[in-house]
């Protein structure tokens, strides 16, 4: 199989279903002459012209609200948000337009649509550009919310995505671009709300979305030389979330620690750990702990930045804890 | 602002159908008021009376088949011009099964996704991108048709107003954006927090055409806004007009309006649409008391039976809460 | 002592810290001339007259700005959402400049401000004007969050809101306004971050916030008619969290019930419940339950909207299940 | 616009001065991009190399004890117009604790409460109601003073913009809407994105005084600013200016800038504000090729020694992580 970067992965996905149907298009930021502020959109604007890949203005509110009007009105539009720090600006669009407007149309006018672009921190970018915001999207009902952590996974879901006749947030991480994985040549779709055991293991749960992937497999080698086998339970989706993977896997363990590199309050990976810790309540051997981000905005500050977010260390320290080694 | 055609001028049956749905409109209306004092209808609710002459003269320019209309929370207006059937509408109010929306959406979320009435919004200025993602893909589809997009005036400061006129433009889209000024945005008189009064200089901004209308002659709707519709259709010109109108009754049902002069009222019920219609058509012997007696009596009919059709109609079952989340 | 409505103690409030500190100001939509929309700020404008009592356009993400920047600059102005529902309009103005002001610039601007309005579902509203916010704002590092449930509490807290150096959101509702409840006429502040035992209980801890305080003391009495014994700890503010006093409670008696009228997943609520699962994991009998509002948006039918929310019988079921009673 | 005064007609020092502070821009700016090369430097950073004569014009019409400054996230420049020191600039950029922003904040976060420099902000627009903030709290306090708020020609369609403008003409404010039009909002040339290339037009929505102007003659710059500051300060009147501008590097430093020709470019340069002072000046014998050896020198030394500050800092320690989140 090939080895492409997570990237070029969003960008076939992109490619193959804008070729498949002619009502998927694209629009943002940079997407079309400059090839996307990251690249992911390389080639697209070349290919299919400026009828199906748009360049807007900086008004994140009146892109993506035109985005939601054109999936009302039938197309399926995917909206890049340079960055979800600048999709703020649009989430009254999102929450109060695009998720509830099956719902208050009585059924009618469904938005078949995706929004994505990089969320969480990247390095030295400070408070204003450094915020993993998918606790405000997973809080809403109406949406479906997708958070790959390799090449393999953000292709084939970003495609189920892009058919999904829903409004799908779909996040993915600057500093994820780069890294490769295996794709296969021919077409795959992976379905939305089914989770993936990344590890297998016995030991210890520890439940992933996206980035923190990568210290969370970190953490899994340093646990492994200690003797300690832990499963990871990569959710893919968070809304809806797949639980019986996340059940199964804690009742065979009896331990789970909760990786989020959100802010924790009120976060995805707080919810989580309480779903954990009620429905696996009997068969809990300890607390469920959580690895998150500070509860403080970024720093600029590399060595802050760095302490500020989950680390291989910080979790191998949690499944210590859940397992009373500390 | 260009006089407009003299009334004889004008197709007589198209006459009758603009008086009639703004008769309709006022009588469901009041209809509606009614129901609402005796707890049929709750929450906000925004009646649109003294207003009929602008979405009736302005949606009469459309062919729905191709066409689009989209307005704000006060949409009942709308919604009638559309075509949509009373039943639906006050079923909806009262949150019924059978109301156009299921009893999901309330007086401030009309939709019908078939007559191409696209709601029924409910926070000020958002769904003016909406309504140009359907312009859009008015292009996009290579169809033909115009979106009419209707707000208030307390929505023309709002950031999302600014944001969608300039991509309008640039992406020439089909789309006519109204603002109808009934001056005042709840309890605020316009001229307190904007700091233009006539909103259609606006329009420069955006290299768009602007202008401010005369809102309470239906006529003058008509002819102003089929200037923007052929604009859009035949040369994908986005547009902006501001109608001047004004509604009698306060912001929603709970507002009693006592931040304005009675004789501004007074002055606005001197001119009223429809007064000013009947008598004009009656003056060019295009009407008869008698007949307007008779399609007044029609309307309060179909608004009467519109309750009717509401009290007996069934309300959603429990399940109804858990569904149309997701498709 | 005199019983007042909720909406007349926040009045008291905002009018005696204005006239204790000229730099106290109140800005919103029809906060001035037409009194608020729900009438809290009645009389203020006739009393501070245009200076201090400022009607602003419907432009929430402009005025909400101009506020912060009026704080930064030293004022201490209190800005009124006409509801939260339109406070999405200006979350990145809260986000990304007022609570990350003082970080970023090394610790040199504060924001000394209120930002009030009424929260959480009224009645026949629909989707867009009936949602429950309070996890959007708790989930932010650098605001405090206050939420009261009587007027007592709401004036106390206002009043230490107003006076606080940092950015405060409160959050009213619709429903509340007319609550009455005895208030002292003397002087008296609430300090932030203390919750408060509302009812004192041995079998069960309910833990709450804001409007459901209402529907749980129901429950409570409900409850006291069966021999249940119910603790009521009424957060008050919900960040900074007063942990201690919810361990305290579930510590003694074994069980807890967490109550939050918004959407459960990643709310305060299914934090909360975290935090006891996690941190009261050897007191604890039963896994900590969440009454929440519906994974759903807002139906207009009364009957449905009802459904949606808590209720007393909804906590009873939840109190039930962790004493193992159903 | 209105020819300049001739440059005979100003202070030498002041020329001196404005001459002076442009250099120490570029070449503090030059430094830092050779330090990000380095990678001593991180994350976005926007160098403001070209548009020198809109900050150091703009600002030296002020009086900064009592008028103030906000900028977006390219704030180099205007920090140094204010009075900031090279060093705590390029400490924060390190991330030292010696930073102006205790190496928190870094280039897109440059702060000084003392000297009257509001930041350094990240949020396209969102800036905007901020400095309007700043302008109230003058006419509130009944201080005099004016506040310069500044923004690209990517923002000029943000909601944020025009709310604020139209409040900030209802309201008086003291306050000026500087747009830096360098024609790219990141790659984007502005009028791809825009319905209008002439962005003073949009003053007249908000019936306040609006101008286009030349910003590559700091002269200019400075004349056009100051009858604007006079409007503010004597009149409480907004305005708004865009001034025509051009950055010679990338929009950051991670920009190859491919989507602009290179005659663009050497045009700019052609035309590049401190050079044509400074021929200005000596050929009007204000200056010579000597003082303006030894000036560039003493800039290029004090930048020198910034980066010496900055390497020789401390970094801020662990615990600082958790400070300043709330007071
Ligand atoms: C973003 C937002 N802010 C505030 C409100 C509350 N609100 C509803 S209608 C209204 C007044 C709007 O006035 P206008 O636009 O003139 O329309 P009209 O009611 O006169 O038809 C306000 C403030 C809202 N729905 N949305
Ligand atoms: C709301 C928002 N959207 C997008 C961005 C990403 N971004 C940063 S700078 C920039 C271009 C801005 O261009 P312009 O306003 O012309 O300023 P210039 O960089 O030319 O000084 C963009 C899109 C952002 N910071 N904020
Ligand atoms: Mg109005
Ligand atoms: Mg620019």
């Amino acid at each position: 199989m090939a080895e492409i970067t997570f990237r070029e992965a969003l960008r076939q996905a992109m490619d193959e279903e804008m070729t498949r149907d002619d009502d998927v298009l694209l629009m943002g930021e940079e997407v079309a002459e400059y090839n996307g502020a990251y690249k992911v959109s390389q080639g697209l604007w070349e290919k299919y012209g400026d009828r199906r890949v748009i360049d807007t203005p900086i008004t994140e509110e009146g892109f993506t609200g035109i985005g939601i009007g054109a999936a009302m009105a039938g197309l399926r539009p995917i909206v890049e948000w340079m960055t979800y720090n600048f999709s703020i600006q649009a989430l009254d669009q999102v929450l109060n337009s695009a998720a509830k407007m099956l719902y208050m149309s009585g059924g009618q006018f469904n938005i078949p649509m995706v929004f994505r672009g990089p969320n969480g921190p990247a390095e030295w970018l400070g408070a204003q550009h450094s915020q993993a915001l998918q606790s405000y999207y997973a809080h809403i009902p109406g949406l479906k919310v997708v958070v790959p952590s390799t090449p393999y996974d953000a292709k084939g879901l970003l495609k189920s995505s892009i058919r999904d006749n829903n409004p799908v947030i779909f996040m993915e991480g600057e500093l994820m671009y780069g890294w490769k994985g295996e794709v296969p040549e021919e077409e795959y779709l992976i379905p939305l709300g089914v989770a993936d055991i990344k590890n297998a293991g016995s030991d210890v749960t520890l439940v992933v979305h996206g980035k923190p992937y990568k210290v969370t497999m970190e953490a899994v080698e340093i646990l492994e030389k200690e003797g300690i086998s832990a499963e990871v339970v990569d959710l893919r989706t968070i809304r809806p979330l797949d639980e019986d993977t996340i059940y199964e896997s804690v009742r065979k363990t009896n331990r789970c620690v909760v990786i989020d590199e959100s802010w924790p309050f009120a976060s995805v990976g707080s919810h989580i750990a309480w779903l954990v810790s009620k429905n696996c309540f009997d068969d809990l051997d300890a607390e469920v702990e959580l690895v998150s981000s500070e509860d403080v905005p970024m720093p600029y500050n590399h060595t802050l930045e760095l302490h500020a977010q989950p680390s291989a260390e910080k979790i191998v320290n949690a499944v210590k804890k859940v397992m009373y080694l500390d | 602002m260009t006089k407009r055609k003299n009334i004889k001028e004008y197709d007589r049956d198209f006459l009758l159908k603009l008086l009639k749905e703004m008769l309709l409109i006022r009588r469901f209306e009041e209809l509606t008021g009614k129901m609402y004092r005796k707890r049929k209808i709750g929450g906000f609710c925004h009646l649109y009376i003294g207003q009929e002459a602008t979405c009736v003269g302005t949606i009469a320019t459309l062919d729905l088949k191709t066409d689009y209309v989209m307005t704000a929370y006060r949409d009942h207006g709308h919604a009638i011009s559309c075509g949509m059937h009373p039943n639906v509408l006050m079923a909806e109010l009262f949150g019924k099964a059978t109301g156009c929306a299921g009893g999901k959406g309330g007086s401030m979320h009309f939709f019908d996704k078939e007559k191409h009435f696209l709601g029924g919004h409910g926070i000020v200025g958002a769904h003016l991108p909406l309504a140009a993602g359907y312009a859009f893909k008015i292009n996009y589809r290579k169809d033909t048709g115009v979106v009419l997009v209707y707000f208030g005036d307390g929505a023309i400061h709002q950031g999302a107003f600014h944001e969608t006129l300039n991509m309008a433009k640039i992406w020439d889209l089909p789309i006519i954006f109204i603002c109808e000024n009934n001056l005042y945005g709840m309890g605020t008189a316009h001229a307190r927090v904007s700091s233009v009064t006539d909103f259609s200089v606006m329009a420069n901004s955006y290299n768009m055409p602007g202008k401010q209308i005369n809102g309470m002659d239906v006529l003058n709707v008509y002819e102003e806004t089929m200037e923007y519709v052929k604009l859009a259709k035949e040369e994908k010109r986005p547009s902006f007009m501001e109608i001047r109108t004004y509604r009698y009754q306060g912001h929603s049902m709970s507002d009693p309006a006592k931040y304005r002069e009675k004789e501004e009222l007074e002055e606005y019920k001197n001119i009223d649409s429809i007064e000013m219609l009947k008598q004009e058509m009656i003056k060019n012997k295009l009407l008869t008391e008698d007949e307007y007696a008779a399609m007044d009596k029609e309307c309060k009919d179909v608004s009467q039976k519109s309750v009717e059709f509401a009290e007996n109609s069934d309300e959603p079952p429990l399940s109804a809460l858990y569904e149309d989340v997701l498709v």
